[in-house]
């Protein structure tokens, strides 16, 4: 569904990616997982077009996305949560969701995907008219995934949605995406929370300071024992 | 006399109760953790503490003194530092001046001796560049002084942060999520520099964070939020075992099983 | 370790001031020369000396706006309280005398400064573009008060201008004048005040709760740099015969602005560079677009602006500064200099 | 005028500069001063006596500052014996002093102001000028409006910024109320202003006989028309300012002002004036424009008496001046070096400028 | 008594046009957060092109009103283009300085002689003015023509911006550009639809403008784009209401020092009681400042 070749990413003159390559398939849920600084939300960034790469190409369903603009990337079924929310602090919550739908113009689907979402976050729809900015760090990051979720994407991709979140939400976040690629969409997640990551996604890279050093299926990776210490760590030894 | 003592803090915004309530004692040398769901207001009483926003009642007690009313500047000089929920470092400026901005609160010298560089100055900013140099060293960034804060990587900036929160020398550090982002082998790294800074400057440590690994680890005692309210207190062993708490906040799934 | 850390430090510093002294010097010496010789006429002496006094008035915004944050439309009404009040001083008193010319310039610099600290205490509580128009706001009523001043005091002359003021600043006051100012403005950035002025500047609420005043620092700010404004209108008044209320209302605050942001925000050399190069384009475009060309002098000059602000968004120098002009203890990262740590991580 | 080969093989030369705002928000004043003058020089032949002219024409935009610069450039850059500027009296104040000291001969064409040729009652000996001083205009208004039209009060509006409108208001005031009459109201406003709807409500209030405007024509037009529609009768009367082919004839009809000459003047001076001006500029010239042209031929007859391009001798011919047929009138110049020459009254009637009176100093 | 409420309807009159500029400034600030101190100047391109084709090219005066608006549009457009675009990512002061430099070689620009020359012109409106008196307070058509646009942009802007999908995407623009992209926001479009939109207010103030003050010249726009800024900061900027409401302000306050303290010290009066009320309400009159959240 969506391939990466050899993409390399400068910022001013700092190299962020080295000719990374990667796959994703219809269904799946794919992790990346890496240490700060790695090179994550950098990818994610480059797929939907924030970042344009020196070199390299991003192709979606046969298309290649490298040249085309952020916002028609979205049009074409990827979206993305940014890492740090970034959700509309001077809008609210309503607004901010129907943002999300910005590229479609059916009313009553919009109306309905909705619906859904309120299902999925209880909490959002009581703090609807409420301004976004002051939502607590966990009510944002709920907002920011039901936005991405009103697109109605066929690709989704996440940075860090676990980030901020109390115990409780996180696993509900999890139950989420699984709940969202079993409906259909696929998942490009990319989280710190290596455990949890790894146990909901199929398949797994490992990104280090802008290189893939391993992949494979996420049991695999769980289970190499670098991955274990170096991303599991303390985890690792108190299971 | 505890250290810091919280009587019946409330906070309104608009006709939303944010902070309930709000009872808390610290004895000296402390480490508290303060814990519960999505916008129970844990951060709302950072902003309390260091002055940010004024209470609607209550009051705030450091070492025998009310902090209610006091500029943020005033009670960070009185000994409390903070961290950033959302990392506010000074951006466009070094590693290392992020530091030393931080510094000269606890050096004074004259307008004069700065304009002339006297040696008193000369002497002074000796110092402070030392000590700024020690406590990057103490959160393993000294390689990186020149780079301007902005450059880090994440996890880098939040220990950034603490280093600048320590250049005040304070005696009551607030850390406001500081493992966010983390993965749990930094997360550990993360409880290790906690822990040695709390003893190398005897600090007493008031903790928000949603990482159960780090707040089990480290608290000896865990304050829980829910609505504005404290809905328990305890050990990290009672408090992980309280139903209210189960349901509100860990959920019963395996993380605080691992823990 | 740490000792012989600062006795290096010590040495190098010393190096660096010699190095300063001594390029300044040759600086002066050779310009003093060229004018000597010949090669710098009355028109361009006069030119460098308004571009001189010109600096020393966009550092005092530098550290305002550049370093503080402190967004100021209001600086040219600063530099025209220095003028007047220098000024007036010189024609009902001096006679051409350089004590009371000494005396004058002090007057003037306190009187910006004192009318500053007034302001600053209710207005620096406004942020970014609120305090900008409040500044722009002080500047019409300085301007208005200017123009009706001669109602209560006629000496100051009012809308007609005021003549008859000693021409007393010449080249070598105004030139070591700029240096004192530059050394006295690198110093200070290069101190906690810099460093707390920065802070402000990149979060002010941060700085706050992290325990530095930032009320004071601003009002620090904003009374020195309204002193150097204020400074830098003294010299004027000594250096140009006739002072009139429009050369000081709100459109020269933009003048600096300019000049402090093509600098490069947080940069000193950038602001003295713009400074300098900014007066020598207006003077130069007569130059060089002859009178053919003279109704398009406004015009280039404007396109110039665009352009250069295109190619150089972040000003000239952009937070880099000439090493020279601040102590080697400070070279270890301030302002964020484009550091190497791509290759440091790992 | 570039240098040319000739001017070397030993061709007398003289080097005037000009000096005036050829740019920024007072270009229009500049653009038509700096026509009469090339006009005057071409009319010349680029020559004064055996002198052949060189010009240099610079722009200060009204600027004090760039103004002193200026003619700092024209002394000492290109070396000029004479400077003709600069057009209003903020910058010819500042420039004068320098001139003055520096021994070269300026001669503005409509700086009005009293310090301008005399400051702290020195006398500035290479300075002249070729209009009337603000006193002079605002004494021959009153005289005007008292002895003429009979008006008992007078209401002023001026423009606090511009020592030209100040100088006249407070002249008129003066000389008015000497007279016997009586200012009911002295109002001011900005150069920028554009709404006077609340002084001129007051000004209604009081209904005065005479509303006084020293101003430009631009600002004067829409007084004149928002004064008429807050209902005031007042005769409209001002100065030089009004006189352009742009002043809004509809709004001011009634009006008078004090001016250098009249159109309807049938001197051949005069007639010849605007006929070439129109030819060479496509409209007629305005007050700016007519002072500029007998400034610049002052000074080119000057030369010619002179017959040097010594300055000091230049300003002695200047001062020495008699009688010359300037556009404006017979112009001599007093010990001040302003020219003493008579005011004419000037009446807006059916949209046109029509030739009242004559008043002399 | 009844030269108060007269004084007060001048200080209307100058307070609405103040607001016919000031909307069109502030909807733009609301969005870019640039104080697009070019939009005095489109103003007087505005004023020009609407008097050339009421003047000479045989327009009514709303035919005017949209030739001005439209040609401004795309002028407004084209400067994004040249000289904002390629700062949208550059610090905030440096597309202000940009903006600066287009004031300028507007003002400069139209000001040589065969551009529009730099003479005052004074214009004939296509409009008669029409006195009428109610109660003895004078009140003109032109007014009532001013007032009425104001009116109806303040609630055309005001549904557009709060009610529309495309007012929404504005306003998620200001806030977060990337952010927007990743709604499927074309960014650049909804920037230049802004600067599209306030240009072509400025056009329509400016036209209007000459009905009320009829002389045009290349400079006009300096000192109403000031002053209607500091009504729209005076308000509370980027909110529309506020640019109304701090015009109104403004006017009155402007009106009624001329006319009963001191026409001498008007503007330094306005401006006192500006910075006054700046201090009492840090966010201007109608903005929403509060406390940021940590
Ligand atoms: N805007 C930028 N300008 C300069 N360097 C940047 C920028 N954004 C990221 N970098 C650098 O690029 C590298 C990769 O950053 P990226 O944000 O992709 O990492 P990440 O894997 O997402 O890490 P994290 O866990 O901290 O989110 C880092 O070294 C970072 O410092
Ligand atoms: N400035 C404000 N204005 C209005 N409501 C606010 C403000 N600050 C906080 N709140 C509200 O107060 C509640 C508590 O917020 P707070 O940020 O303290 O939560 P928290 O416990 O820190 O949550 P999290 O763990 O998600 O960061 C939230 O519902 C939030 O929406
Ligand atoms: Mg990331
Ligand atoms: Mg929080």
């Amino acid at each position: 569904m969506l391939e990466v070749k050899d993409l390399e990413v400068f910022y001013g003159s700092i190299q962020a990616l080295h000719r990374i390559s990667f796959k994703i398939n219809e269904g799946e849920i794919v992790t990346l997982i890496g240490a700060n600084g790695a090179g994550k939300s950098t990818t994610l960034r480059t797929i939907s077009g924030l970042v344009r790469p020196r070199s390299g190409k991003v192709v979606f369903r046969g298309t290649d996305i490298t040249q085309v603009p952020a916002h028609t990337i979205v049009r074409m079924g990827i979206a993305q949560v940014p890492e740090g929310r970034r959700i509309f602090s001077n809008l609210t919550v309503l607004e901010n969701l129907l943002m999300g739908a910005y590229t479609r113009n059916n009313k009553q689907e919009v109306e309905e995907n909705l619906e859904r979402v309120f299902k999925s976050f209880p909490r959002l729809k009581e703090r609807i008219k409420q301004l976004a900015g002051t939502l607590s760090g966990g009510e944002q990051q709920m907002l920011a995934m039901g936005r991405s979720l009103m697109s109605r994407p066929s690709l989704l991709l996440l940075d860090e949605p676990s980030m901020g979140l109390s115990p409780i939400m996180v696993e509900e976040i999890f139950e989420i995406i699984k709940n969202i690629n079993h409906e259909g969409t696929t998942v490009l997640l990319v989280e710190q929370n290596a455990f949890m990551a790894l146990q909901i996604a199929h398949r797994a890279y490992v990104l280090e300071t802008g290189r893939i050093v391993l992949e494979g299926p996420a049991k695999e990776v769980r289970d190499n024992p670098r991955v274990r210490t170096a991303y599991l760590g303390e985890l690792a030894f108190v299971s | 006399m505890p250290l810091l003592e919280v009587r019946d803090l409330c906070k309104d915004f608009g006709g939303l109760r944010a902070v309930s309530n709000f009872q808390l004692k610290m004895e000296q040398g402390e480490i508290v953790g303060l814990i519960g769901p999505n916008g129970a207001g844990k951060t709302t009483v950072f902003n309390l503490i260091t002055g940010l926003i004024p209470p609607t009642s209550g009051s705030i007690i450091f070492q025998g003194e009310n902090l209610v009313g006091l500029p943020p500047y005033r009670i960070a000089a009185k000994g409390i530092a903070r961290t950033f929920q959302n990392i506010r470092l000074f951006k466009d400026m070094s590693v290392l001046d992020n530091v030393r901005a931080i510094l000269h609160v606890h050096n004074g010298y004259g307008f004069w001796d700065a304009a002339l560089h006297s040696p008193r100055f000369a002497k002074k900013e000796e110092e402070i560049l030392a000590r700024a140099r020690e406590l990057l060293e103490v959160v393993n960034l000294e390689t990186r002084s020149r780079d301007p804060a902005r450059s880090l990587p994440y996890g880098d900036q939040r220990r950034l942060e603490i280093a600048r929160a320590l250049a005040l020398r304070p005696k009551l550090l607030l850390l406001d999520e500081p493992a966010a982002g983390m993965n749990p082998r930094e997360v550990a790294s993360l409880t290790e520099l906690i822990r040695f800074i709390k003893d190398k400057f005897q600090l007493t440590v008031l903790l928000i964070e949603h990482q159960m690994g780090l707040v089990m680890n480290l608290c000896e005692r865990i304050v829980v939020m829910d609505f504005g309210e404290i809905i328990a207190e305890g050990t990290p062993h009672e408090v992980s075992n309280n139903p209210v708490v189960l349901e509100a906040y860990l959920g019963k799934g395996a993380v605080v099983n691992r823990c | 370790m740490e000792r012989y850390f600062c006795t290096l430090l010590r040495r190098r510093e010393r190096v660096r001031l010699a190095l300063l002294g001594g390029l300044l010097a040759s600086l002066y010496g050779a310009l003093k020369l060229l004018s000597l010789a010949g090669l710098i006429n009355e028109y361009w002496q006069r030119v460098l000396d308004q571009a001189l006094i010109t600096t020393i008035g966009a550092l005092g915004l530098s550290i305002i706006y550049g370093f503080a944050g402190q967004f100021s439309l209001g600086h040219a009404a600063f530099y025209g309280i220095g003028a007047y009040t220098a000024g007036i001083i010189g024609k009902v008193w001096s006679q051409g005398s350089i004590t009371f010319f000494l005396l004058a310039l002090l007057a003037g610099t306190l009187a910006a400064s004192f009318i500053a600290f007034l302001l600053g205490i209710p207005i620096l509580r406004l942020r970014s573009d609120y305090l900008g128009i409040a500044t722009l706001g002080f500047g019409v009523i300085v301007r208005v008060a200017l123009e009706n001043s001669n109602r209560f005091y006629p000496p100051l002359g009012g809308a007609t201008g005021m003549t008859g003021i000693p021409q007393v600043a010449n080249f070598d006051w105004i030139f070591w004048f700029t240096v004192g100012t530059l050394i006295l403005v690198c110093n200070l950035i290069a101190s906690s005040y810099g460093r707390a002025w920065l802070s402000i500047r990149e979060d002010e609420m941060a700085a706050d709760t992290l325990g530095i005043n930032t009320t004071r620092y601003k009002i620090t700010a904003f009374v020195l740099g309204c002193g150097l404004a204020g400074l830098a209108g003294g010299l004027y008044a000594y250096r140009y015969p006739y002072l009139h209320p429009s050369s000081f209302d709100f459109l020269k605050s933009f003048d600096f602005l300019l000049i402090v942001v093509l600098g490069g925000l947080g940069s000193i050399s950038g602001t003295v560079v713009t400074a300098i190069c900014w007066v020598f384009l207006l003077e130069g475009l007569r130059i060089i677009l002859g009178q053919a060309f003279v109704d398009w002098r406004g015009v280039i000059y404007a396109v110039i602006l665009i352009v250069t602000v295109l190619l150089r968004p972040q000003g000239l120098f952009s937070g880099k500064e000439w090493r020279l002009l601040f102590p080697s203890r400070d070279q270890d990262g301030t302002w964020g200099k484009e550091g190497k740590h791509a290759s440091l991580r790992g | 005028s570039g240098k040319t080969a000739q001017t070397n093989t030993g061709e007398k030369t003289i080097k005037i500069g000009f000096m005036g705002p050829l740019t920024g928000d007072a270009k229009t004043f500049g653009e038509s001063t700096r026509n009469a003058f090339l006009l005057a020089l071409e009319q010349a032949g680029m020559k004064a006596g055996e002198y052949k002219i060189e010009h240099v024409i610079t722009d200060d935009r009204n600027d004090a500052t760039e103004a002193v610069n200026v003619v700092d450039k024209l002394i000492s850059q290109d070396k000029v014996q004479a400077i003709v500027g600069s057009v209003t009296s903020r910058t010819t104040i500042a420039v004068s002093e320098i001139a003055n000291s520096k021994k070269v001969v300026l001669i503005s064409p409509t700086a009005t102001a009293e310090k301008v040729t005399v400051d702290n009652n020195q006398r500035k000996e290479f300075v002249f000028r070729a209009c009337f001083l603000d006193p002079f205009q605002g004494e021959i208004a009153a005289r005007f409006a008292r002895e003429n039209l009979n008006a008992q009060t007078a209401a002023i509006l001026y423009d606090q910024g511009n020592d030209y409108s100040k100088g006249l208001a407070e002249a008129f005031r003066k000389s008015f109320e000497a007279l016997g009459g009586q200012i009911v109201a002295s109002e001011a406003y900005s150069k920028d202003d554009q709404d006077f709807s609340a002084v001129l409500t007051n000004i209604a209030q009081k209904n005065p006989d005479i509303l006084y405007l020293p101003d430009y024509y631009g600002k004067v037009s829409l007084i004149g028309k928002q004064a008429r529609n807050k209902g005031i009768k007042a005769v409209f009367l001002g100065g030089d300012g009004w006189d352009s082919p742009e002043l809004d004839f509809a709004a001011m009809e009634g009006g008078y002002f004090t001016n250098h000459y009249s159109p309807d003047d049938p001197r051949s001076e005069v007639q010849k004036w605007i006929q070439d001006y129109k030819s060479k500029y496509g409209a007629v010239p305005d007050a700016f424009a007519t002072l500029a042209y007998d400034a610049t031929n002052l000074l080119l007859n000057a030369i010619k008496t002179a017959n040097s391009n010594d300055p000091v001798k230049i300003k002695e011919a200047l001062q020495a001046t008699r009688d010359f047929p300037g556009v404006t009138g017979k112009i001599t110049f007093n010990a001040n070096g302003d020219p003493v020459k008579p005011a004419h009254i000037i009446q807006i009637k059916g949209g046109k400028q029509v030739y009242v009176t004559t008043i002399n100093p | 008594m009844e030269r108060l409420l007269e004084q007060i309807i001048n200080g209307l009159q100058l307070g609405f046009v103040y607001a016919l500029i000031a909307l069109g400034y502030t909807m733009v600030y609301g969005i870019i957060k640039l104080i697009n101190f070019a939009h005095g100047d489109v103003f007087m391109i505005g004023a020009f092109i609407g008097y050339f084709a009421y003047t000479f090219w045989g327009f009514s005066l709303w035919g005017a009103v949209l030739i001005a608006m439209i040609l401004c549009a795309v002028l407004g457009v084209l400067i994004e283009r040249i000289a904002y675009r390629p700062l949208r990512y550059a610090p905030r002061i440096a597309a202000l300085i940009s903006a600066l430099g287009v004031s300028l070689f507007l003002e400069y620009f139209c000001s040589l002689k065969f551009v529009f020359g730099p003479n005052f012109r004074v214009v004939q409106p296509p409009v008669k003015q029409i006195h009428w008196n109610l109660g003895g307070i004078p009140i003109t058509n032109i007014q009532i023509i001013i007032v009425a646009v104001v009116i109806l942009l303040l609630l055309v802007l005001q549904y557009l911006v709060y009610r529309t999908k495309i007012g929404t995407a504005m306003r998620a623009v200001s806030f977060d550009h990337d952010a927007a992209r990743l709604m499927g926001i074309n960014v650049d479009f909804i920037i230049a639809f802004t600067f599209a939109l306030g240009s072509a207010l400025a056009a329509a103030g400016g036209v209007l403008y000459t009905l009320a003050y009829p002389q045009i010249h290349p400079f006009m726009g300096i000192m109403p784009g000031l002053k209607a800024f500091t009504a729209a900061v005076l308000g509370g900027i980027g909110i529309i209401p506020g640019a109304v409401l701090g015009s109104l302000i403004m006017g009155q306050v402007e009106t009624l020092t001329a006319a009963y303290l001191t026409s001498q010290m008007r503007d330094a009066i306005a401006f006192l009681i500006l910075i006054i009320v700046l201090l009492v309400r840090p966010s201007g009159i109608l903005g929403r400042g509060g406390p940021e959240k940590v």
